[in-house]
């Protein structure tokens, strides 16, 4: 019922189920050690930046565009490859599939 | 317990007879006409299951059950002339995943369609898209196939462009019709060739007489190319982020069903058109199915690393998720290749056997997925994550929902991903290493796409533009609901539908023979 | 080989399609390259039912001899119906596209890429 | 598209309900003679676009409202489709030909091989052959109709 | 020509090349192979359908449900032509 065998290995996930229920109460204990003393609304809820002040809310966000920027840059030739592929032309769309086709047809054939 | 014999005809002919009714409904009342759209799904949906628990219940390992329909008349004639319906298992579980999908969808749609004219026409378009996958799934004529493949293809592209004032969704729209145009008309020419060597139709006859001439051969690579195509394999799959990303989020849903019933289309020629050939590779000198097989793996393999690395530098939400669903064509198609390039082994048949449960898990998970970007879309009316930020503490159902989808998606354990992804690692592992790396690999990249859109959308800062964001109506939440919790029905218990599912639809595409004589004994 | 110049014609008009869809960049060229391949298709099913001095298969008042194959017919009847579909379509979408961008040019038409 | 000269008009007045004769023929002999339900359909729907090109699309569409035809184009659909639900209901098979051999509604049996043409057969085969020509006329009329009259009042610089 | 045409034109010829090969090996023109399912129509045809026409009777009685699915497409045609035309509530 839980457990399937593929043939080289099994998988249950019932033993995930139990772990994820064991760290959310690991979690739990933890935060019982928290500071009794926070407050809201006071001084305390206020981030500390050294000193400096605080941005406004859109600048703290990081964008989507921002993000992973180190691996798109360090794979910037296979994106330039991807980019010129996906040219948003509807005749090139056409030319893929002619492109496959022949090449399935030439494997077939010979 | 049994259904009268001519339920598969009907499970086509309701969601047309309700396509034509409704634009007479909604002429009376618009709350009237969806109550009757989703009624009528419902029905249908019945129907489908009712079938489905037939044949399951019917079927054995060693002798799968084959319901056949013929219109028009009692019994079958030799040569078959009228049109049969050959519903087995792999047929009726396609269609239940399409079911599923449009039922989602249409009650999605109460309150994410409010706001638009035109409606009357969007759910007669939607139940015509029903009707096209349902007959695609469940027939037995190659003609009548292409015939459900232009149904399906012309209410999707007119879906697409249902927000006509977009420009992006009207290009999306005519990118589509042009791809669907060419992929039907090369299947309709691969259908004229097999007619003129042997004179007939049925799928059955025709995998009986074929002999694999030149012809054949060429029969054979147009239907997998054009079939593939529709399913969206790199390099092929350019129309796909264009049309997903750009069509409604209910629409977006259905076209899913569209795709997996082409990618039906492949495994049907494959399996049954071609099965004398590709699964008995005794009988040639040339091993066939390997070349098949090879053809295929290859063009997998570069669909998933393609659709995975696109994926991680989208800034459009559902842009990104249209790539990821690329990725998940390409698993399947891996486990197809990898089993039909190692038919008659133990792992060939495991590899086929996670591919097939992967279709469903990837139908619902992907689908929930563009359900929540429906939603947030619903929330704030905007599509690029660069604008997005802090909705989790406005929308936090929502949020839930996202997070287990992604979590199913990317094949994390314990959701249902994991276990139709580890079948397909294991058993390419076994084909060839290299194979399940690269899956293993994109799969944990998959991950980090969707963490990304997880931080920008939900986490970080509240934005003060967004600060009288409210969460979904009920409808919407509902029917994300109903697929978290098949979701997680699967996830748990994944060897319940593995044995009483997943099994009978391998043995179903895996015996042939079986499949021949259970159409063909009755005359 | 002599007998094979009808599929020959066939295979000419689907290609001659296939050539406008590639390097035409005319979104009504493109339309017409899909309507040609579609009567390519259709050509192909008539000529598949061809029978040698075959009369067509009605038996009103008919001199009576051998008769061509109806099936094709029939086929054919249904293709052309959708492909009437599919022009009407499209030609509504390229309608639109040509009110959204103001050319028809293949090549401008492209803000969805990447 | 705008309205052409009142010769034109005249011609297309005198000339249309030929046409539509003809095309309602070919629907009606559709069983016995080449044609049917298509064909004859589309020949009285190109009558109605000769009528729709020579009064000019916005005096067609003052007459005729596309929501009407679109109503009419159900009708038919359902009658199509009612036919093949009789069928399962008197003839037990979804798509049974349930009216051949009986002896009053196109029932006969006609004399087998070459011979002359009785339009009483056929069983439901003219019934379908109207109902397709109904919804073909509508439907092809509707298209040409929504076409013209979108192209018509169309404002430049609305990008 | 650009790069993209060239490329183009290569694979554009070895489909063309296979197309006509297999052009050239159908059986020829009017001498079928098989011909049994049809043959079964034309003889059938009065008896079963009682209508003249072959191909009216396969179009509406053989094949119907083929029929079903092309008035279909029609009907979604005009629904999707219509659509595409509709009024939207900006103008």
């Amino acid at each position: 019922m839980f457990t399937i065998d593929t043939g080289s290995g099994f998988w249950t996930p019932i033993i995930w189920v139990v772990a994820i229920v064991v760290a959310f109460l690991l979690m739990y204990i933890l935060r019982m050690f928290g500071n009794k003393t926070y407050k809201k609304d006071t001084e305390q809820v206020k981030s500390f930046l050294s000193g400096n002040p605080e941005y406004p809310k859109e600048q703290m966000q990081i964008k989507a565009s921002n993000l992973y920027w180190g691996f798109t840059k360090s794979m910037e030739g296979f994106y330039n490859i991807l980019r010129k592929m996906h040219t948003g032309n509807a005749s090139d769309y056409v030319l893929w599939f002619v492109i496959v086709l022949a090449i399935f047809l030439l494997i077939e054939v010979i | 317990m049994n259904v009268p014999e001519y339920t598969p005809a009907l499970i086509v002919a309701v969601p047309l007879l309700g396509a034509f009714l409704t634009p007479l409904i909604s002429r009376i009342n618009d709350k009237l006409r969806n109550i009757f759209v989703i009624l009528v799904l419902g029905l249908n949906s019945l129907l489908v299951g009712l079938l489905a628990f037939n044949i399951f219940t019917k079927s054995t390992p060693d002798s799968p059950f084959i319901y056949t329909y013929i219109f028009g008349a009692k019994d079958v004639t030799l040569p078959v002339v009228r049109i049969l319906f050959e519903v087995d298992a792999m047929s009726i579980f396609m269609a239940i995943i399409a079911s599923i999908l449009v039922f989602v969808a249409v009650i999605y749609s109460w309150s994410f369609m409010k706001e638009n004219t035109g409606l009357d026409k969007y759910y007669t378009l939607l139940l015509l898209l029903t009707a096209g996958m349902l007959g695609m799934m469940l027939t037995g004529d190659m003609f009548n196939f292409f015939v459900f493949l232009e149904i399906t293809s012309i209410a999707s592209c007119a879906l697409i462009a249902f927000w006509t004032n977009k420009a992006e969704s009207v290009e999306a729209a005519f990118k589509y019709i042009v791809i669907s145009a060419i992929g039907a008309l090369f299947v309709l020419f691969a259908i004229a060739l097999l007619y003129g060597q042997y004179d007939a139709l049925n799928i059955a006859v025709l995998s009986n007489a074929i002999q694999y001439t030149f012809l054949d051969k060429i029969a054979l690579v147009l239907l997998i190319v054009a079939l593939a195509m529709k399913a969206g394999i790199v390099p092929m799959h350019m129309w796909l982020p264009d049309s997903y990303g750009r069509a409604p989020s209910t629409v977006t849903l259905a076209l899913v069903g569209a795709t997996l019933a082409s990618l039906y289309g492949v495994l049907r020629v494959i399996f049954t058109l071609y099965g004398n050939i590709l699964l008995e590779p005794a009988k040639f000198d040339i091993p066939v199915n390997m070349f098949i097989g090879w053809l295929i793996i290859p063009l997998a393999v570069i669909s998933i690393i393609v659709g995975v690395i696109m994926a991680l530098r989208q800034t459009d939400f559902k842009r990104l998720i249209a790539f990821a669903a690329v990725a998940e064509i390409g698993y399947m198609f891996l486990a197809i290749g990898t089993g039909l390039a190692a038919m008659g082994t133990a792992y060939g048949r495991t590899a086929l056997e996670g591919g097939i449960f992967h279709i469903i898990n990837d139908a619902l998970d992907v689908g929930l997925l563009f359900l929540v970007a429906g939603a947030i879309y619903y929330a704030t009316k905007e599509w690029s994550l660069d604008e997005m930020g802090g909705l989790a503490r406005n929308m936090k159902y929502t949020t839930i929902f996202f997070v287990i989808g992604i979590l199913a998606v990317a094949g994390m354990p314990p959701f249902n991903g994991f276990a139709s992804k580890l079948l397909i690692y294991e058993s390419t592992f076994q084909l060839n290493p290299i194979l399940a790396i690269v899956a293993i690999l994109c799969s944990i990249l998959l991950l980090a796409a969707f963490v990304k859109v997880f931080h920008s959308a939900f986490m970080g800062p509240k934005l003060p533009k967004f600060k009288d964001v409210k969460e979904v109506p009920k409808s919407m939440l509902f029917a994300m609901g109903i697929l978290v919790c098949i979701i997680i029905f699967f996830g748990l218990f994944p060897n319940l539908v593995l044995e009483n599912i997943v099994r009978p639809v391998a043995d179903a595409l895996l015996s042939n023979a079986q499949y021949l004589s259970m159409v063909l004994g009755g005359a | 080989m002599i007998y094979n110049i009808p599929y020959i014609a066939v295979v000419c008009l689907i290609l001659i399609g296939l050539y406008a869809l590639v390097f035409k960049r005319n979104l009504i060229k493109m339309v017409i390259g899909i309507t040609l391949i579609e009567s390519g298709v259709n050509l192909f099913l008539i000529t598949l039912g061809y029978r040698k001095g075959s009369i067509a298969p009605i038996y009103t008042s008919s001199p009576g001899g051998i008769m061509a194959l109806p099936i094709p017919q029939a086929l054919t009847l249904t293709s052309i119906v959708i492909g009437v579909a599919v022009l009407a379509l499209m030609l509504s979408l390229v309608i639109h596209i040509y009110r959204h961008y103001g050319t028809l040019d293949v090549r401008k038409v492209r803000r969805l890429k990447e | 598209m705008t309205e052409m000269s009142k010769i034109v008009r005249t011609i297309t007045a005198i000339a249309f309900p030929f046409a539509m004769i003809y095309g309602l023929y070919v629907i009606a002999h559709g069983h016995l003679t080449p044609g049917g339900g298509f064909q004859g359909g589309a020949v009285v729907a190109s009558a109605c676009a000769m009528i729709l090109v020579a009064f000019g699309s916005k005096w067609t569409i003052d007459k005729i409202k596309e929501k009407r035809l679109s109503v009419f184009e159900s009708v038919g659909a359902i009658a199509f489709i009612g036919l093949a639900f009789f069928g399962l209901i008197f003839g037990a098979v979804f798509f049974n030909n349930f009216l051949v051999g009986n002896d009053y509604l196109f029932g006969i049996i006609p004399v087998v091989g070459s011979g002359l043409a009785d339009i009483n057969t056929a069983g439901v085969i003219p019934l379908m052959n109207f109902a397709v020509g109904l919804k073909v006329i509508v439907g092809l009329f509707a298209i040409v109709l929504v076409m013209a009259y979108a192209t018509t009042n169309y404002k430049e610089g609305k990008k | 020509m650009s790069k993209r045409n060239l490329a183009a034109a290569v694979f554009f010829s070895i489909v063309a090349v296979v197309f006509i090969f297999s052009a050239l090996l159908m059986h020829p023109f009017g001498v079928l192979d098989e011909s049994d399912m049809d043959d079964y129509v034309i003889e059938n045809t009065q008896e079963e359908t009682g209508a003249n026409n072959g191909v009216t009777s396969v179009v509406f009685d053989y094949r119907g449900f083929d029929t079903l699915g092309e008035a279909t497409v029609l009907f979604t045609a005009v629904a999707a032509v219509i659509m595409i035309f509709r009024r939207l509530k900006n103008d």
